[in-house]
């Protein structure tokens, strides 16, 4: 179990850079967009991970148990969650309305059409 | 807990474990859209049904059996409709059911 | 029920309570009135707040009444109050402004949902600096975030869309980037109140993660800052929002970002650490980019209010270098600018939106012989434009001045000379203005003396006065702003 | 052709209005209690408070369910009864077992022996109702697949010719849906 | 009235004028009024602050503290008084020649002119009554962009190319060099205020000293020390009166003047006797030499007018530099010297325009007969300027070549004669060809005679106090003495 | 013992269903492959509530199966229609 | 889609357990996982799920965009005022603990409300949100 | 996880991407729960498969659905996101070891909600104590983040009366 640490933050690092690499990378407006949302999502990782205790349970507290993993974590992941699809959403409020601005939704096309008289 | 319904529940379980294995291996395997459904349906009914059962058997009659039982309906509901709708909406798009909706590969351009 | 007990929150919730009372009653002049009642009140507050705190030192507010590393707490001291005047003056004087600004840019039923807007953008911004928690500051951040992307994409021209994308797309990454910042913080000492923060710091066992959060946190922020060359979102965004719209911003946003990143460097890192890393070093480059280069951009611009947005990222440049000093002389002439500028650059974008409206644009080209047809609105701009040189009497110059301080301080004579040389650059791009509203002839003669709408030329003179009158006596300014940066470096006053 | 589904439809619809055995004040009753007991299911916690949230609750979802007009034959169908549950879904249940075993032993033999078709047939039920639980019975059984439910004809994809020979007009699925429907 | 509200109301005068020659726009004859009304006025509140001057009295008036150390304030002592003086009474002279110049040319922004020309004279009375270094920079800069709309007046591509030479100079030098000079005396001294014998003894060591002084003679640009002389030849687009206004009423006054009172007031002239100052008399004398040279070749009028100014703003710069008691006096005496003669020759040059629309020296032969008054004044000036009996310029030299020769500093003695001799080469022949030569064979078919009446009344004026100087020049002189201690 | 092999199980099988979703081709395959994927992931959920010996989480199972259904059905419905505001008929 | 008999059928079966269920999310949040977040999202799946099989217009007809649009602004509105609330009984904004009889007893209402703030306005801006994507025409 | 996003990156397909998106979810879900947070879970998994894939269908379907070509220079967004990478790596060094009790998050502030928190704010869930009583301030802030997503929402899509759109 000791490896998990270094594995899970691996796996983080990797979802974090890729999501980024999405975002800037691509060309496709809505794409940018899920690249975004994959950048916040590694971000869950990073902070609910280490609230982990091994043989602890989720911050509910019953009888019968007595080791529970963080739940400050939790909290605040959640609020980072509702602020990721909120932006999500107005995001994608904005693309559609890019779309039927410019008729694509690829930043090149946008780009080169902002420049041209309408 | 009784030994024999111990016992059944570690069956039920394995078996179910066992189908849903097969039910994907088959969703890997199969040659198209179609026929991946089929084995897709192994998977969700007998192999979720027979975990669910199998765990119904070690909650007993509690509130987490009642819930377990509700879990099973929504699979018996949800599955088939959603395999249905699935199904409906490939062969609107192509009836003739081996071509359906294909990407072209990545490669193009 | 003592408000004064209550001083810390009330001007963050006033405004936060507006929004949905303004979205209940879906009338624009019902919005109207609460936004700007609100954006008053909460002023007014903010002042009381100052006072507050100049008489009594740093004021603790427990949200909840749970105590602070437990509960959140709102933490105000001589520079959060100081600067949480800035916003909500900036906002009460704009909001009357709104009422004909908008109703010439926007269709009448948006303008309930505007006002919303506005006072939610309002409400974010005075949250992130009234809160003593990380994690509270990410969570206000986003929502002054979201509400200028939606505000910013309210602008008339098909480009304010792509222009709202993209600081939305830079924004999220940033303030993703200040969400890892501070959970490798939390992560390395176990809370998210600041002050708590701080001492844990002390003995954190791997000062990896630390630094690393430090270069998180650094970086989010200089995103949100358009620090050069972070900058990109800026110049479309402010260009092509509404005009109320780029004036509360360009009056506000920055500098609540640059507040955000005074607040991580010196009242949680420390600034032993912020030098360790070699962030100086880097501030210093990049301020200097971003004054060259950035009004080298400026010059070259056609369009005003491209122009005074390339203005500001090069401004920005000004605030940062101070911040590069680490000396209370260097943060004094970053705050002091970041209120000064904060100001002129309000009031500079109202004005050009009253051009807009009158004239139809903001190209150079449409205001030529704006002098002539709109006399007050353009002297108005030209004396902004004097204050973004920093000319004497301006309250430009008290910032330029306290830099130049600050730079002598350290025997660093190259960086005056560089901080002159490129006001320089300000003065060349003025002046561009200056030829067309009073050199050159219009392209096609207009009826002239048509002047933008009283409350929104009212509105703008204000803001134009107090760049000139804190010009001229700079104690309020200049004494809050020292007091905050010997706060932050824990000097003794 | 959709204007042919919603003639049918609205004939279907009449059909039901006259087969609608309980009035729809009964219906909501049931709909109500079935949801109390959902709750207290989930719920666990027998506290005063959360009983009546309960009880308040699934008022306020009945209503909710009669102003999106749920509440009818399809949506609540009491009048399936309790014979049908133990009647019906236990022969079900069996032939998905049957026949999940089959496809799981197509699936794992190695020549992977199948034979896909698309089969069409006139199931004999005439309710909505009776339609969808043929149609999902027969999606729900491993192997054959419902691709169109209309009144008139079932469109149904088999993996084998065996699972395809079965599917005709009359086949025991089709009866047994049928005598279900007919609240026998 | 107290000094102080003297003092206030010579500083408001012009800027409430400046208000009501806007307000007054539509109607010429009241807006001249007012011009004339406020100048005289003006003339008379500061020669009011003389007689307290005189009798040993330092009006100060404070009005805000910008900051800790710096504050708007104003203080009254002999050298900002001899400049109020020059100015003040300069403003009624060339308002004066302004309403026969501005309507005989029939210019369009007249309302501009007149309102921005008396903000310039608001301007440069408070740089004269500057109590501290801070004050004069933001009239300094005040000065500076008050009289930008009057040099690009004409708003044509020539006016605008010029206007842009003349800021990015004046307030490139200013913002560039001053402003950090400044700052530096503000961190040294604490303060930045004027006072006799300075404020930076012991304050800084020799070498921080010459370097603040560069910084400080640089970065007063308005005194066109080379290589920052570019905006004076560059302003020449604009109008006479407006060439009056910048190389005589305000702008170059300002200038030295700010020269002087810095080297005077701020570091005190035996601090600065610590300080090698050989560089700044070389520079001086440099720009001396070379403007002459450049003016000797200019056939432009205007233009050899203006490197004419260079090359004097350059002497009080080497008077002042030279540190000698008696070139001090020189220094100030050439201040109000060369104000009138220089003002005289720019009154003739415009006056020459609007009568035979002539701008080039070679163009001027014979031009003495049609337009003797102008020309007599022109001559008058010319001898000023060179520096002869009985002219104003000849005391003022006088005292600057005794300091030269006191300090035996032969080399400035030399740049002197030498520039002496220079001027006169290029100002006797224009006399000469206008009195001497026959008409030009082109204009002869063109008639004309004197310029309209105040512009010849106006250069009368000033031709005439370009002599008066020579032979009363007690009250300046008692400034002048005033301004070293020596009473 | 018995419920970390079907957890396995479970878990086999969704890799399975991931790799043909990532395989595809087609967009009914990745579909089929996300739905027989909730599903394992429902079960897996139930599972996990025994093995940690706290099933009362349960509910997140349930709630994972109905937002599977509103999510295949947002798809179908996408798919048939090109617009999930359509309506093809009237109210019920 | 309610000319697919299969979805409709299933879907006029699931809706009122799903709305039922988030209620029961909602108001078990301080037991169980789940609470107004999550409430609010299933509740307005539900009406989604609606909306697909039987078209928007009759999900506006049952869930009018006056309604949704107050739904959006009043929960965020309770959420704000239960804080003033805090301020009215004497403590500090979102103080709980004067709002009941007892300290605890204070907790659970000042949760409680809290939680269904949050559930309005979740549930009302996703729906809303849904509204106003689906209304479009491309 | 790792290949449902390599494949997504990949992928052209617009539709495809917002299902493997939702399929990526539901297995951030699964982690989470293996991770003990439920709640988070919970909202993941109704977030993440739910709203999400709905309202990125609803957007592909007022736009096309098909992304034209990858970025053209791909070496500075990768640069950025490698240095991005290793400047995480080099902080998660540092991190307490995985599971630690001692570790600051463990020992400093969280006691308090876990012990006292059922008494204190009478709620056995301690999730949900923090989120709406310790720290419901942000989570007054994050409702007021979803209104308003909502709001702008509502103002950049409502049809006007007025074409403003055509202009
Ligand atoms: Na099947
Ligand atoms: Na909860």
């Amino acid at each position: 179990m000791s490896q998990f640490g270094p594995f899970s933050y691996a796996i983080t690092i990797f979802l974090m850079v890729a999501g980024l690499y999405i975002v800037i990378a691509r060309n496709n407006l809505i794409k940018k967009l899920v690249g975004l949302s994959i950048f916040q999502t590694a971000v869950y990782l990073l902070y609910i991970v280490p609230g982990k205790l091994i043989g602890g349970t989720a911050p509910i507290v019953a009888e019968g148990y007595d080791t529970y993993s963080n739940p400050l974590p939790h909290v605040l992941i959640l609020t980072a969650i509702v602020v990721g699809i909120a932006t999500l959403a107005l995001g994608l409020a904005l693309v559609v309305r890019i779309h039927e601005a410019f008729g694509t939704i690829e930043e090149d096309d946008i780009l080169r059409e902002e420049h041209a008289p309408r | 807990m009784n030994a024999a319904i111990e016992a059944l529940s570690a069956v039920s379980l394995l078996s179910g474990g066992f189908f849903a294995v097969v039910g994907a291996i088959g969703l890997l395997r199969m040659p198209d859209l179609y026929t991946r459904m089929h084995a897709a349906s192994v998977a969700e009914t007998l192999g979720a049904g027979l975990l669910l059962f199998g765990l119904l058997l070690q909650a007993g009659i509690t509130l987490n059996g009642a819930k377990l039982i509700m879990l099973g309906l929504l699979i018996f509901f949800a599955s088939p409709t959603a395999s249905h709708a699935l199904a409906r909406a490939a062969f609107t798009r192509a009836p003739e059911h081996a071509v359906v909706a294909q990407e072209p590969p990545p490669s193009t351009r | 029920m003592n408000l004064v007990a209550h001083l810390p929150i009330l001007p963050v919730v006033v405004p936060l309570i507006s929004a949905p009372i303004a979205v209940l009653s879906r009338r624009g002049s019902v919005a109207f009135v609460l936004a700007t009642t609100a954006s008053w009140a909460a002023l007014a507050l903010a002042v009381a707040l100052w006072v507050q705190v100049g008489a009594e030192g740093t004021i603790s507010y427990a949200i909840g009444n749970w105590p602070p590393p437990w509960g959140i707490e709102y933490r105000i001291d001589t520079l959060s109050a100081f600067v949480l005047v800035l916003v909500s003056g900036v906002a009460a004087i704009i909001l009357p402004y709104c009422r004909r600004s908008i109703e010439a840019e926007l269709p009448r039923e948006q303008h309930y949902l505007f006002y919303a807007m506005f006072g939610l953008c309002l409400a974010g911004l005075l949250g992130i600096v009234a809160t003593g928690d990380a994690f509270n500051i990410f969570v206000f951040v986003e929502i002054s975030a979201l509400a200028s992307y939606a505000l910013i994409a309210l602008g008339r021209d098909r480009r304010a869309l792509v222009a709202s994308y993209q600081y939305l797309i830079m924004g999220t990454i940033g303030a993703t980037f200040l969400v890892i910042g501070i959970g490798l913080l939390y992560l390395m000492t176990g809370t998210l109140n600041l002050a708590d923060m701080r001492q844990r710091l002390a003995d954190v066992s791997d000062m990896r993660p630390v630094l690393t959060a430090l270069a998180f946190i650094t970086a989010g922020m200089s995103l949100k800052l358009a620090l050069f060359p972070l900058h990109q979102w800026l110049p479309n965004a402010y260009s092509h929002a509404p005009s109320a719209v780029s004036a509360f911003l360009a009056g506000t946003a920055t500098k609540v970002s640059v507040y955000v990143l005074l607040r991580f460097y010196y009242s949680v890192f420390g600034a032993g650490l912020v030098s360790d890393l070699g962030l100086r070093e880097v501030l210093l480059v990049l301020s200097l980019a971003a004054m060259f280069a950035a009004s080298a951009l400026a010059i070259f611009q056609t369009d005003l209010k491209k122009l005074l947005a390339y203005s500001s990222v090069a401004q920005i440049g000004y605030i940062t270098l101070g911040l590069s000093f680490e000396s209370v002389a260097g943060l004094t002439a970053s705050i002091v600018h970041l209120f000064n500028h904060g100001i002129t650059k309000a009031g500079l974008f109202m004005l050009v939106g009253g051009a807009v409206l009158v004239m139809g644009g903001s190209d150079m080209s449409r205001l030529a012989g704006l002098g002539r047809a709109m006399p007050l609105t353009s002297f108005g701009i030209v004396l902004g434009g004097l204050s973004l040189i920093g000319v004497p009497g301006t309250a430009g110059f008290i910032s330029k001045w306290s830099l130049i301080v600050a730079a002598l301080e350290r025997n660093q004579w190259w960086l005056v000379f560089a901080i002159a040389l490129s006001s320089l650059l300000a003065l060349a791009y003025v002046w561009r203005f200056v030829e067309a509203a009073y050199l050159r002839e219009p392209a096609q003669p207009r009826e002239g003396g048509r002047e933008a709408p009283p409350s929104m030329l009212i509105s703008a003179w204000i803001l134009v006065a107090a760049s000139i009158y804190f010009g001229l006596d700079s104690s309020l300014t200049l004494g809050s702003a020292m007091a905050g940066a010997q706060s932050l470096l824990g000097a003794a006053p | 052709m959709s204007s042919v589904v919603s003639e049918q439809k609205s004939g279907e619809r009449q059909r039901a209005a006259i087969s609608t055995a309980a009035p729809t004040a009964l219906r909501a009753l049931s709909v109500w209690a079935t949801l109390l007991v959902f709750w207290l299911l989930l719920s666990g916690m027998y506290t005063p408070f959360l009983i009546a949230a309960g009880a308040g609750c699934a008022i306020a979802v009945t209503a909710i369910a009669l102003r999106m007009r749920l509440i009818d034959r399809e949506g609540h169908p009491i009048d399936l009864g309790v014979r049908a549950f133990f009647w019906y879904w236990p022969w079900l249940l069996k032939e998905i077992v049957k026949s999940a075993c089959q496809v799981a032993g197509v699936i794992l033999h190695p020549k992977l022996p199948i034979a896909p078709r698309v089969v069409r047939f006139e199931p004999s039920q005439r309710s909505a109702l009776g339609l969808v639980i043929h149609a999902n019975s027969i999606t729900l059984t491993p192997g054959t697949i419902c691709i169109e439910a209309t009144p008139g004809e079932f469109v149904v994809h088999a993996l084998t010719a065996e699972g395809a020979a079965s599917l005709v007009a009359g086949n025991e699925m089709d009866q047994r849906v049928s005598r279900l429907e007919g609240g026998e | 009235m107290t000094a102080q509200q003297l003092i206030l109301a010579s500083l408001s005068l012009p800027a409430v004028a400046a208000a009501c020659i806007g307000l007054a726009g539509r109607r010429p004859n009241l807006r001249e009024s007012v011009t004339l009304a406020a100048s005289s006025a003006l003339l008379v509140a500061v020669l009011a602050l003389a007689q307290a001057v005189l009798a040993g009295e330092r009006p100060r008036l404070r009005l805000f503290e910008v900051m800790p150390g710096l504050e708007i304030a104003f203080e009254v002592e002999p050298l900002g008084l001899l400049f109020a003086l020059v100015a003040s009474g300069l403003w009624v002279v060339s308002s004066v020649y302004s309403i026969g110049y501005m309507r005989g040319n029939g210019e369009a922004h007249q309302t501009r002119f007149y309102a921005c020309f008396a903000l310039a004279l608001a301007a440069a009375v408070a740089i004269a009554f500057s109590a501290n270094a801070f004050t004069l920079f933001l009239f300094y800069e005040a000065l500076t962009l008050v009289t930008y709309p009057l040099v690009t007046h004409h708003g044509d591509a020539e006016a605008r190319r010029g206007g842009r030479i003349y800021l990015t100079v004046l307030i490139g030098t200013s913002i560039v060099l001053l402003l950090p000079a400044l700052v530096f005396t503000w961190q040294a001294a604490g303060t930045t205020d004027f006072q006799p014998g300075g404020i930076l003894r012991d304050k800084l060591d020799p070498i921080a000293l010459a370097a603040l002084l560069a910084l400080y003679m640089f970065g007063i640009g308005k005194a066109a020390l080379m290589p920052f002389h570019r905006w004076l030849p560059a302003a020449m687009v604009a109008p006479a009166p407006v060439s009056a206004l910048l190389h005589a009423v305000a702008v170059v006054k300002a200038g030295v003047f700010s020269v002087v009172k810095v080297i005077v007031y701020l570091f005190g002239v035996d601090v600065l006797d610590n300080v090698s100052m050989q560089w700044l008399v070389a520079i001086a004398g440099f720009t001396i030499i070379a403007a002459s040279v450049v003016a000797l070749g200019a056939d432009n009028l205007k233009r050899r007018l203006a490197y004419s100014t260079v090359s004097q703003l350059a002497y009080i710069v080497l008077a002042a530099a030279l540190l000698a008691p008696l070139s001090i006096i020189g220094a100030v005496l050439h201040i109000a010297s060369h104000a009138l003669g220089k003002i005289t020759l720019f009154f003739a040059a415009g006056s020459i325009y609007t009568a035979a629309h002539k701008t080039e020296v070679s163009q001027l032969d014979g031009i003495g007969r049609r337009m003797p008054w102008t020309m007599g004044a022109f001559a008058i000036g010319a001898l000023s300027m060179i520096g002869l009996p009985p002219a104003a310029g000849f005391i003022s030299k006088w005292y600057m070549l005794s300091g030269a020769m006191e300090q035996a500093h032969w080399a400035a003695v030399a740049v002197i004669i030498a520039s002496t001799l220079l001027n006169a080469a290029y100002f006797l022949p224009i006399v000469y060809r206008a009195f001497f030569r026959p008409l030009a064979a082109g204009a002869a078919h063109v008639a004309h005679g004197e310029a309209p009446l105040p512009i010849v009344a106006a250069l009368l004026i000033t031709a005439a106090a370009t002599l008066a100087l020579f032979f009363l020049p007690e009250m300046p002189l008692a400034l002048a003495r005033e301004v070293i201690g020596a009473r | 013992m018995i419920l970390l092999a079907a957890a396995a199980a479970l878990l086999v099988a969704a890799a399975l269903a991931l790799v043909r979703a990532a395989l595809g081709p087609s967009v009914f395959d990745r579909l089929q492959a996300a739905n027989t994927l909730g599903t394992c992931a429902m079960v897996l959920l139930a599972v996990m509530g025994f093995l940690n010996g706290r099933p009362d989480f349960l509910d997140l199972a349930l709630v994972y199966g109905l937002l599977n259904v509103i999510g295949v059905v947002a798809v179908l419905k996408f798919f048939r229609y090109g617009g999930l505001g359509r309506s093809d008929g009237p109210a019920p | 889609m309610s000319n697919d008999l299969i979805l409709r059928v299933v879907a006029k079966i699931l809706i009122p357990f799903i709305l039922l269920f988030a209620l029961y999310v909602q108001f078990h949040g301080e037991y169980g996982p789940g609470g107004g977040f999550q409430a609010g999202v299933i509740a307005a799946a539900a009406v989604v799920l609606y909306a697909l099989i039987y078209g928007l217009d009759s999900a506006r007809k049952v869930a009018p965009d006056w309604l949704v649009e107050t739904m959006v602004a009043a929960g965020v509105l309770l959420y704000a005022l239960v804080g003033v609330a805090g301020i009215v009984f004497g403590g500090n904004y979102l103080d709980y603990f004067v709002l009941g009889t007892t300290p605890v007893d204070g907790q659970h209402r000042g949760i409680f409300w809290v939680e269904v703030g949050v559930g309005i306005t979740v549930s009302g801006v996703m729906l809303k949100v849904f509204y106003m994507f689906a209304d479009r025409q491309p | 996880m790792a290949i449902a996003v390599l494949v997504l990156a990949r992928t052209r397909n617009l539709f495809s991407v917002v299902v493997l998106a939702g399929i990526y979810s539901f297995l951030m879900g699964a982690v989470l729960v293996a991770l003990d947070a439920v709640d988070v879970a919970m909202t993941e998994a109704s977030v993440g498969a739910g709203v999400s894939t709905v309202l990125l269908l609803s957007a592909l379907a007022l736009c096309r659905s098909r992304e034209a070509r990858p970025g053209e220079r791909p070496w500075l967004p990768l640069a950025v996101a490698a240095t991005t990478g290793a400047m995480l790596v080099y902080g998660t060094l540092g991190l307490p070891p995985f599971s630690d009790p001692d570790a600051p998050i463990h020992t400093h502030v969280v006691p308090r909600y876990l012990q006292d928190g059922p008494q204190e704010a009478g709620v056995p869930n301690i999730v949900a104590a923090v989120l709406a009583s310790y720290r419901g301030y942000d989570t007054l802030g994050e409702t007021t983040v979803v209104f308003t997503a909502g709001v702008g929402v509502i103002v950049l899509l409502r049809r006007l009366r007025r074409a403003k759109d055509t202009a």
